[in-house]
């Protein structure tokens, strides 16, 4: 079996609201291989960004904490590491960029300056050096006229632009793995469209894993080796991106497909899925799709079903009553 | 009568507010201490236990007893039925004034912001003149000039107030009145007035409340140091800032006299900075969820 | 550069400026403080006195006056030097200065020298006065008292307008500097005729405000302090190690002036109710036995023609209510009434509102700079004026400024006359003139009686001055009373 | 009574704006130039186009919530741009308006009740009891129940929130609905309730809709007739499925092929373009569009194309076609 | 960037005529009489007549206005009614008193509140939060007379410290800083209290922004990311503050300097106003005027300094 660079386990989180403390991402497992890229799907609130801040403990403190799992990094559990230790890791192993490029950059600092000092905390290079190399990393991520760039303020580049900077940011450490949460959401369709295609090309050049956060489908469709789709904190579905596209499982997964209108075919009927995302205060019981599922039995209301794999590949995971691998055996009983 | 009468209408204010006041609890201490200092305001006929101006020269200057509680001042009189009198001076100036500076304010900040060109220009230039005289040399100026009494002190006061509040409103107004429900609002054929008074008005209030609680704390502090200069209220009408300057002359001898109103003054105003300041975290949404 | 033996002599004052130190000019407190420091006249009050029957030579080493009294010659003291090189002192100065006190222009002691003929100097050291009329206190006025101090002739030609913050004088300290609202320097005159100054140098500080002065005091930045004249004060104050209180003379005569031609105050009986309402007894137990004296008639007590043979009002609150309620006002009368803001007077009035109060007579007091105070008296504002003064210690001086109809407020001869009392002028000028001592006290006491029966005003109390000082000064005399409202200081007084 | 209820014609608005510290310059923004397009009854048009371009400016324009600088709307043969006061106030009552961002659109001050029934007030449309009847009748057409009518806008998600957005554009009984970017906001499964409930109710009132978005897919599925804008001029219009499925403007096939697809067989092609979309504060000289055109010409950086109805439906912008036609 | 400050000052004109106007207005209403001051109250109406004149007080309103106007764009605020000398010498005799003050009270509070704000805001809600924060409560309540008086009674009398008149030898530098401690720090607890109010609300904020999140993520140590990037952008709001709060100072400094009797414009002003002293009372309010927009201008300059986005723009 290929190595796995990221192994996340039965990862919870929670946070503290006014009435206690609630798990916004709930017994979360899934694996990352080198030079792959996984899609995090799901709706707003489903916790794909809690998810990507638990693995870089980024999480804001106080207020939110790890329950159980971990986060097995080269084997290496992440979950408790040492802020010290952990801050090493961050921006060198470990990149991260966000949805809102507007906002994500210092305003008041220029670009050369906010990418060099990727470089001056991680390698130990000189200032000098490290601007530099800021501006090696701009050329690589196809900003034009670079070395003027190196000292405009991030008010003076377009959104685009600015993406870009936060890419070439996150390169600067030769991260082995990239976390991406929505970084293209904000973005025109055609900017959008640059700048899947340089991460591409990137993620090709570099040999870099990449966890992906999105809600977009087209996007995943786009980006994505392997897919998993989020609910209400829980993974509902993980596949490889056809496989997902071709023969969605869960039944959240294919109500999102059909739901959602298509630019390349007619559409007379849209099938909207009924309902609102729960809250993590106000989360059901059972499975947590359940109230706006179609397919629903009753233990579907009762008890959360595990994730499983239906595939005989292994690749292929759902967390189901009625369409999982527990839905013959528990189907029978509850029958 | 409402059109759609909200469910437990009043009791859902008071529930809102208190859960508002316990994301800060300085807010409860600030509003307990405020309520206390404005019952001994109103009690004060009934509850102080002397004449706040009856002299009695034979007592002067005693320091704290079982008759006078709290001592003495120069001319006999008794200290804690001037400070409970004093109380009801510098509450209501304080109180009146920036209630008076916030009315003429806003009004003025909201059209500005809400208007904008040539209103805007006019309103806050006028108001940058104002502003440019410092707080308490305005309030030196009016008073000297109009004579120091309680109607021309609040006057002052105000004046002072007014310029600031235009600007607390009219940063706000500008940015709601590029908020949707503005636009759907004149989509919807409503006039400037209702708009500004119906639309705008409400969602600054809060931080107008917050800025003025705040401002209250500052106007009880001008009033203290206007009496202090000498330019407080006519004698023999007990005020705060009058009783400490009056009682600077003894200092070093009889130092209650001026310790005694310092400490309400201080009270006082540390009551409104914390109310002020509780309601600010509590309203600033972004304060808010964490 | 301070020389390591330098004595300096810090002095705490009242008021926040100088006025002007033009000494025939500025009559107010603070500058009349430090006149006799820098400044001589002809004759002098013995140091610590201000006794007329104890006038000792000053500039003047002898004098002597023609059989009808109106002629008067004064030889000068040789060698004494004015101050800064303006040189020698001579007869020409001396009829310069008093000719500069006796000209509206020049001088606000100006109407005490109305009878002046003529000054002359028949050579460099005679000065010879010619009077219309004999004035028996003549004395009086060549003393270091106002009009009376010698200025330099060439210092205030060469200086002008610059003499009131520059004055060249002959005494024992010479001013160095002025700063606006600060201080005043003054250093010795090491050729000062009686000898060099054991003090070096004097810095004389404007401190308005009672409680810093006592608060430097005490911090040892100030040797020397104009006091708080309060009993409570002094007591204080004299508990505190290695320091000493001076409690000075003459008193300022506190009286409470009724306008008799306005309001209420018209009628008589109003004005007496007033009178019996006021209790004098518990102001002076306010202020205090050492600091305070109860009056007892209109004319300061230790003024020449003081007398206390006259109808002064009893305190007596059920009198003041019949009085009121016989004059129409059962309920009492309410007055607005304007003050400063200066505590020796705003301080009285509000014990007087609460006396009054207490008879139904309601004093809504209104509190006003001591420039808007002066003023609006002076325009009729107030029906009722609380008014302190201390004049040349002659029953004349009070009697004329405040009861002469000549100086009622709101004409253009006007002095002082607030209540535009009217009841004695016969009186008073005949005493002026009147050259038989005995029938001048005579005239004076009627006057007195005739302003009182009107009910002009209420004589309340006399406030004496304090002054604090460390026990390492020593005037080098008794401090008992001084017509410059401060000590003197000159070549007796040390600084350990 | 005519088929075209709205027509455009030359719609231009400018902005000024004041930028540069020390010394501002003002700089002219032509947000809307010179746009020309019509809406017949019962009919949903299209408009997209990057941000930035002008169509929530046209939408505000057309409902004159910014003064227009030029051209002319029509509505139902009225001339908007000339009305007074009165008439606008009237005119507001057959054309409303839904925002894209449904936390900014509603009072956060007031109750839901209070903001469907104020504008009846306002009006003097019905008596208390007539109003709060429609209240409720709206409420539950959009699929609220009434209890909605006591909460405040806080209390709601952003789907709810869209929909009392869309009953207050409701109120008045409208002809027209500009609806600008009224499901951007929304998470994808709301996005469909929205979408679907909004076709729902044109069927049921014969609705005219003004739609803008920069969702094609959106676009495509929602309306008949579609116009690109870039940079303040529309450069393609006509029905919606020529135009997407054979686009003739270059920009028009770059925007359609940035869009991605929910397949993944498919969307592994999208197209690559470099360049970025100029700055509305200096819109290059001729065709805006020719930097990042792959098929400029060089009369494409000095001349900008007029637009060239290719048949009777469909108009497009471009030096490509005049050539042809010339 | 020249012709931006002249313009702003240019801009400041209209400001100043209405402050003047205003100032002269008000001045004129008051009762006293400048003349009385200057002789006394046993003067009489003809020599108090005369010296009017001389003041130039018996000339019409309207021309005393505009004679005072036009004197004030020249520069030449005219001469003090009582001392005589010109009121520019008067107020630049103390203004380096006021100086002193004013600017050692604003570097207390920033020295001071910047670092103990950012301690509140990054330990947000702990005991060291509480504590600092109650005493900033505190320090904004003291009326400033009321705190000088404190100072004064604790470090003069009881410790024998510092003196309690503070009137220092300007070229004496040792006498200089010796009487400007209780004053300034008077005046710069207040400071102290706002700043670190500002700076706990701003840092915040700015705690809160996304870049502060980024700055994390690229594993920059903390210290980095509290100083380069949060409090470099929090500064922002803060320069606004000590801005917007320089009014309350000088409201302050004027109190601070009549219980310190230490020289300088707010014991000026008060003199000149208790003394009817016209020409100084418009002299200083205009020197007030003055430097209020000249503070106003450096925080807008400010602005350009730790905001690139107005510098660059
Ligand atoms: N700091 C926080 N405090 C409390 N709750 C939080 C906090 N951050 C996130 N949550 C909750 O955790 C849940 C998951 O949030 P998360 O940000 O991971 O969603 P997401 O999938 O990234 O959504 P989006 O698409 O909106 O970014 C949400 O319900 C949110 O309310
Ligand atoms: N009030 C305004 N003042 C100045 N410029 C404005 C104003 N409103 C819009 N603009 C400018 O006009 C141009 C068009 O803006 P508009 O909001 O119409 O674009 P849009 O196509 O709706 O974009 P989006 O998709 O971002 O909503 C933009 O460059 C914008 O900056
Ligand atoms: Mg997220
Ligand atoms: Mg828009």
């Amino acid at each position: 079996m290929e190595e796995k660079l990221l192994v996340v386990e039965n990862l919870t989180t929670s946070f503290h609201l006014q009435n206690g403390w609630f798990s916004a991402i709930e017994d979360l497992s899934f694996t990352l291989s080198s030079n792959e890229t996984l899609a995090l799907v799901g709706e707003s609130g489903c916790g794909k960004s809690v998810t990507a801040y638990s693995i870089m403990n980024l999480l804001p403190k106080p207020g939110s904490r790890i329950d159980r799992g971990s986060v097995l990094f080269h084997g290496k559990d992440l979950v408790g590491l040492p802020e010290a230790e952990m801050r090493s890791l961050r921006g060198s192993k470990l990149a991260m960029i966000f949805q809102e490029p507007m906002t994500s950059l210092n305003p008041a600092l220029t670009v050369g300056q906010q990418i060099a000092e990727v470089l001056y905390y991680h390698n130990g290079t000189s200032k000098k050096e490290a601007l530099k190399g800021a501006l090696e990393l701009l050329d690589q991520v196809k900003i034009p006229a670079a070395a003027t760039r190196l000292n405009d303020y991030p008010h003076h580049l377009s959104g685009g632009m600015r993406q870009r900077v936060m890419i070439a940011m996150a390169l600067a450490g030769r991260p082995e793995i990239m976390l991406a949460d929505e970084p293209t959401t904000a973005l025109d369709v055609t900017i959008q469209a640059q700048v899947l295609a340089l991460l591409d090309d990137l993620k090709r050049e570099l040999k870099m894993s990449m966890i992906f956060i999105t809600h977009d489908m087209g996007v995943v469709a786009r980006v994505a080796d392997r897919v998993a789709v989020m609910y209400g904190g829980y993974l509902a579905e993980v596949a490889p991106v056809e496989n997902l596209f071709a023969n969605p499982v869960h039944p959240y997964t294919e109500a999102l497909l059909k739901s959602v209108p298509r630019l390349d075919r007619d559409i007379n009927d849209l099938n909207p899925i009924p309902g609102l995302v729960p809250s993590i205060d106000r989360m059901p019981k059972g499975c947590r799709f359940a109230e706006r599922c179609e397919h629903k039995i009753d233990v579907c209301e009762q008890q959360m079903p595990d994730l499983t794999s239906i595939s005989d590949a292994g690749n292929h995971s759902v967390r189901c009553w009625v369409r999982g691998a527990q839905a013959t055996s528990n189907g029978e009983s509850q029958a | 009568m409402s059109l759609f009468p909200k469910a437990g209408g009043l009791r859902r204010t008071i529930r809102d507010t208190i859960r508002v006041f316990n994301r800060n609890k300085t807010s409860w201490a600030g509003l307990v201490l405020l309520l206390f200092m404005v019952s001994l305001a109103v009690l004060a006929p009934w509850i102080s236990p002397y004449d706040p101006i009856d002299q009695n020269i034979l007592e002067r200057l005693s320091p704290a007893s079982a008759e006078h509680l709290l001592g003495t001042d120069h001319f006999g009189r008794d200290i804690l039925s001037r400070i409970l009198w004093g109380a009801r001076i510098s509450l209501s100036v304080g109180t009146i004034s920036v209630l008076m500076g916030m009315a003429v304010g806003t009004v003025l900040g909201i059209l500005a912001g809400y208007k904008g060109k040539y209103w805007d220009y006019m309103i806050m230039g006028v108001m940058d003149v104002f502003m440019a005289i410092p707080t308490l040399l305005m309030g030196l100026m009016v008073v000297a000039v109009l004579g120091p009494n309680l109607v021309n002190l609040t006057i002052a006061i105000a004046l002072t107030v007014a310029p600031r509040f235009a600007r607390i409103a009219r940063a706000p107004t500008i940015s709601i009145k590029n908020r949707d429900f503005v636009e759907a609002g004149r989509a919807m054929g409503f006039s400037d007035l209702r708009i500004m008074a119906g639309h705008i008005f409400p969602n600054i209030l809060g931080e107008l409340i917050v800025m003025g609680s705040l401002w209250i704390a500052t106007a009880v502090r001008i009033e203290a140091s206007l009496s202090f200069i000498g330019l407080g209220v006519k004698p023999p009408t007990p005020t705060w800032g009058g009783m400490i300057r009056e009682g600077f002359q003894n200092i070093l001898s009889d130092p209650w006299i001026s310790i005694y109103p310092g400490i309400f003054i201080l009270i006082t105003v540390l009551a409104f900075n914390m109310l002020g300041d509780g309601l600010r975290d509590a309203i600033d949404p972004k304060l808010r969820n964490s | 550069s301070p020389s390591f033996a330098e004595v300096v002599l810090k002095i705490g004052t009242l008021s926040n400026d100088a006025n002007q130190l033009d000494p025939h000019v500025s009559t107010k407190s603070q500058d009349k403080i430090l006149f006799p420091w820098v400044f001589n006249g002809l004759v002098r009050f013995a140091p610590g006195s201000a006794d007329l029957s104890k006038i000792e030579a000053d500039l003047a080493e002898s004098w002597k006056s023609s059989a009808d009294g109106l002629t008067w010659t004064f030889r000068l003291r040789k060698g004494v030097q004015f101050h800064s090189g303006y040189g020698e002192l001579t007869a020409d100065d001396v009829v310069f200065s008093l000719n500069r006190a006796s000209k509206k222009e020049t001088s606000t002691a100006y109407k005490g020298y109305a009878d002046f003929a003529s000054v002359s100097a028949p050579d460099k050291y005679t000065v010879k006065i010619v009077l219309t009329k004999p004035i028996p206190s003549l004395l009086g006025m060549v003393t270091n008292y106002h009009g009376g101090y010698i200025v330099s002739k060439k210092a205030v030609e060469k200086l002008g307008d610059n003499f009131k913050t520059n004055p060249i004088g002959t005494g024992p300290f010479a001013f160095s500097e002025y700063q606006s609202k600060r201080q005043v320097t003054l250093v010795a005159n090491k050729d000062y005729f009686r000898g060099a100054p054991k003090i070096d140098k004097i810095i004389y500080r404007y401190l308005p405000d009672e409680a810093s002065r006592e608060l430097a005091f005490k911090n040892g930045e100030l040797d020397l302090i104009y006091g708080t004249r309060e009993q409570r004060w002094v007591e204080r104050i004299r508990k505190d190690k290695g320091v000493k209180v001076d409690i000075i003379g003459l008193g300022e005569l506190r009286t409470l002036h009724m306008n008799i031609t306005k309001g209420p105050l018209k009628d008589i009986r109003v004005r007496q109710a007033i009178s019996h309402a006021v209790n004098r007894d518990e102001m002076v137990a306010f202020v205090g036995q050492d600091v305070a004296q109860r009056s007892i008639s209109v004319v300061p007590l230790g003024y020449l023609g003081n007398t206390s043979d006259v109808p002064l009002y009893k305190h007596d609150l059920a009198k003041a209510k019949a009085l009121l309620k016989e004059a129409g006002y059962p309920d009492g009368v309410t007055l607005k009434v304007i003050i400063t803001k200066v505590a020796s007077l705003r301080v009285p009035m509000e014990i007087l509102q609460a006396q009054l109060r207490k008879a139904g007579i309601i004093l809504d007091l209104e509190v006003v700079e001591h420039s808007a105070f002066h003023k609006l008296i002076r325009q009729d504002a107030s029906p009722l004026v609380l008014y302190g003064a201390a004049r040349f210690p002659v029953a004349d001086s009070y009697l004329t400024q405040f009861y002469l109809s000549d100086s009622t407020v709101g004409t253009p001869t006007a002095i002082t006359n607030f209540s535009h009392c009217d009841a004695a002028d016969a009186e008073i000028t005949a005493a002026r003139s009147e050259a038989d001592q005995t029938k001048q006290l005579a005239l004076w006491k009627t006057a007195q009686q005739k302003v009182l029966t009107q009910t002009c005003s209420v004589p309340i109390f006399e406030q004496l001055i304090v002054w604090a000082r460390t026990t390492k000064l020593d005037y080098g005399f008794e401090m008992k009373n001084s017509l410059s409202n401060g000590p003197i200081l000159n070549e007796m007084t040390t600084l350990k | 009574m005519s088929k075209e209820l709205l027509k455009v014609e030359g719609l231009q608005t400018f902005f000024t704006i004041k930028k540069g510290f020390p010394n501002p310059v003002t700089h002219t923004v032509r947000a809307v130039d010179e746009i020309s397009f019509h809406i017949n009854r019962g009919e949903s048009f299209g408009l997209v186009g990057e941000s930035g371009c002008g169509k929530s400016t046209a939408g505000r324009s057309i409902l004159r919530l910014v003064e227009p600088h030029g051209g002319q709307v029509h509505l139902s043969g009225q001339d908007v741009l000339a009305m007074d006061k009165d008439q606008l106030r009237e005119m507001r009552r057959k054309m409303q308006i839904i925002f894209q961002d449904p936390y900014s659109a509603l009072n956060p001050r007031q109750t839901i009740g209070k903001i469907l029934a104020e504008p009846l007030h306002v009006h003097r449309l019905g008596t208390k009891g007539e109003i709060r009847d429609r209240v409720f009748a709206l409420l539950k057409e959009v699929g609220l129940p009434p209890e909605a009518a006591n909460k405040y806008p806080h209390e709601f998600s952003g789907g709810q929130k869209q929909r009392v957005g869309i009953a207050r554009a409701l109120l008045f009984e409208p002809e027209l609905i500009i609806a600008d970017e009224p499901v951007s906001a929304l998470d994808v499964s709301i996005q469909s309730q929205v979408l679907a409930l909004m076709q729902g109710l044109q069927e049921t009132h014969n609705l005219s809709f003004l739609f803008i978005s920069h969702d094609l897919a959106v676009v495509r599925y929602f309306c008949s007739r579609v116009a690109v804008m870039y940079l303040g001029k529309i450069v393609e219009q006509g029905p919606v499925k020529q135009v997407f499925d054979e686009p003739l403007h270059p920009y028009t096939k770059v925007l359609r092929g940035a869009s991605p697809i929910p397949d993944p067989t498919l969307s592994k092609k999208m197209l690559r373009m470099e360049g970025e979309v100029p700055s509305p504060l200096d819109p290059p000289t001729g065709c805006h569009f020719h930097p990042r055109c792959p098929d400029v010409m060089e009369v494409c950086k000095n001349q900008y194309p007029s637009a060239i109805s290719v048949d009777s439906e469909r108009t497009v912008a471009c030096h490509l076609y005049s050539q042809k036609q010339g | 960037m020249l012709k931006y400050v002249l313009k702003r000052l240019a801009m400041a004109i209209p400001i100043l005529i209405a402050v003047l106007t205003l100032v002269f207005v008000i001045i004129r209403i008051v009762p006293g009489d400048p003349a009385m001051v200057v002789l006394g109250d046993q003067a009489s109406a003809e020599a108090l007549a005369a010296l009017r004149t001389k003041m130039g007080l018996d000339v019409p309103l309207i021309q005393q206005y505009f004679t005072f106007l036009f004197g004030a764009f020249r520069g030449d605020l005219g001469a003090s009614l009582l001392s005589g000398r010109p009121v520019l010498s008067e107020v630049m005799t103390v203004l380096p008193y006021t100086i002193d003050l004013t600017i050692a009270g604003v570097v207390i509070g920033i020295v001071f509140g910047v670092p103990l704000g950012v301690l509140t805001a990054v330990y947000r809600n702990s005991v060291t939060d509480y504590i600092i924060r109650v005493f900033s409560l505190f320090g904004l309540s003291f009326p400033a007379f009321y705190s000088a008086i404190l100072l004064i009674l604790i470090f003069s009398i009881q410790f024998n410290l510092f003196p309690v008149i503070s009137d220092p030898d300007l070229s004496n530098y040792g006498e200089r800083m010796n009487h400007l401690v209780l004053p300034a720090v008077n005046l710069g607890l207040i400071m102290v209290a706002y700043i670190t109010r500002s700076t706990r609300s701003s840092m915040l904020e700015v705690l809160r922004e996304d870049y502060v999140r980024t700055a994390k993520a690229k594993g920059v140590p903390r210290f980095v990311v509290i100083t380069r990037h949060a409090l470099k952008n929090a500064l922002i709001p803060i320069v606004t503050v000590i801005g917007l709060y320089l009014g309350v100072l000088i409201g302050n400094s004027v109190l601070t300097e009549i219980v310190f009797n230490r020289p300088g414009l707010g014991k000026l002003i008060l003199d000149a106003l208790s003394e009817r002293d016209y020409t100084l009372l418009q002299g200083v309010m205009v020197i007030y005027a003055f430097i209020i927009v000249i503070v106003n201008l450096i925080t807008d300059l400010t602005y350009g300094f730790v905001d690139p986005r107005v510098k660059h723009q």
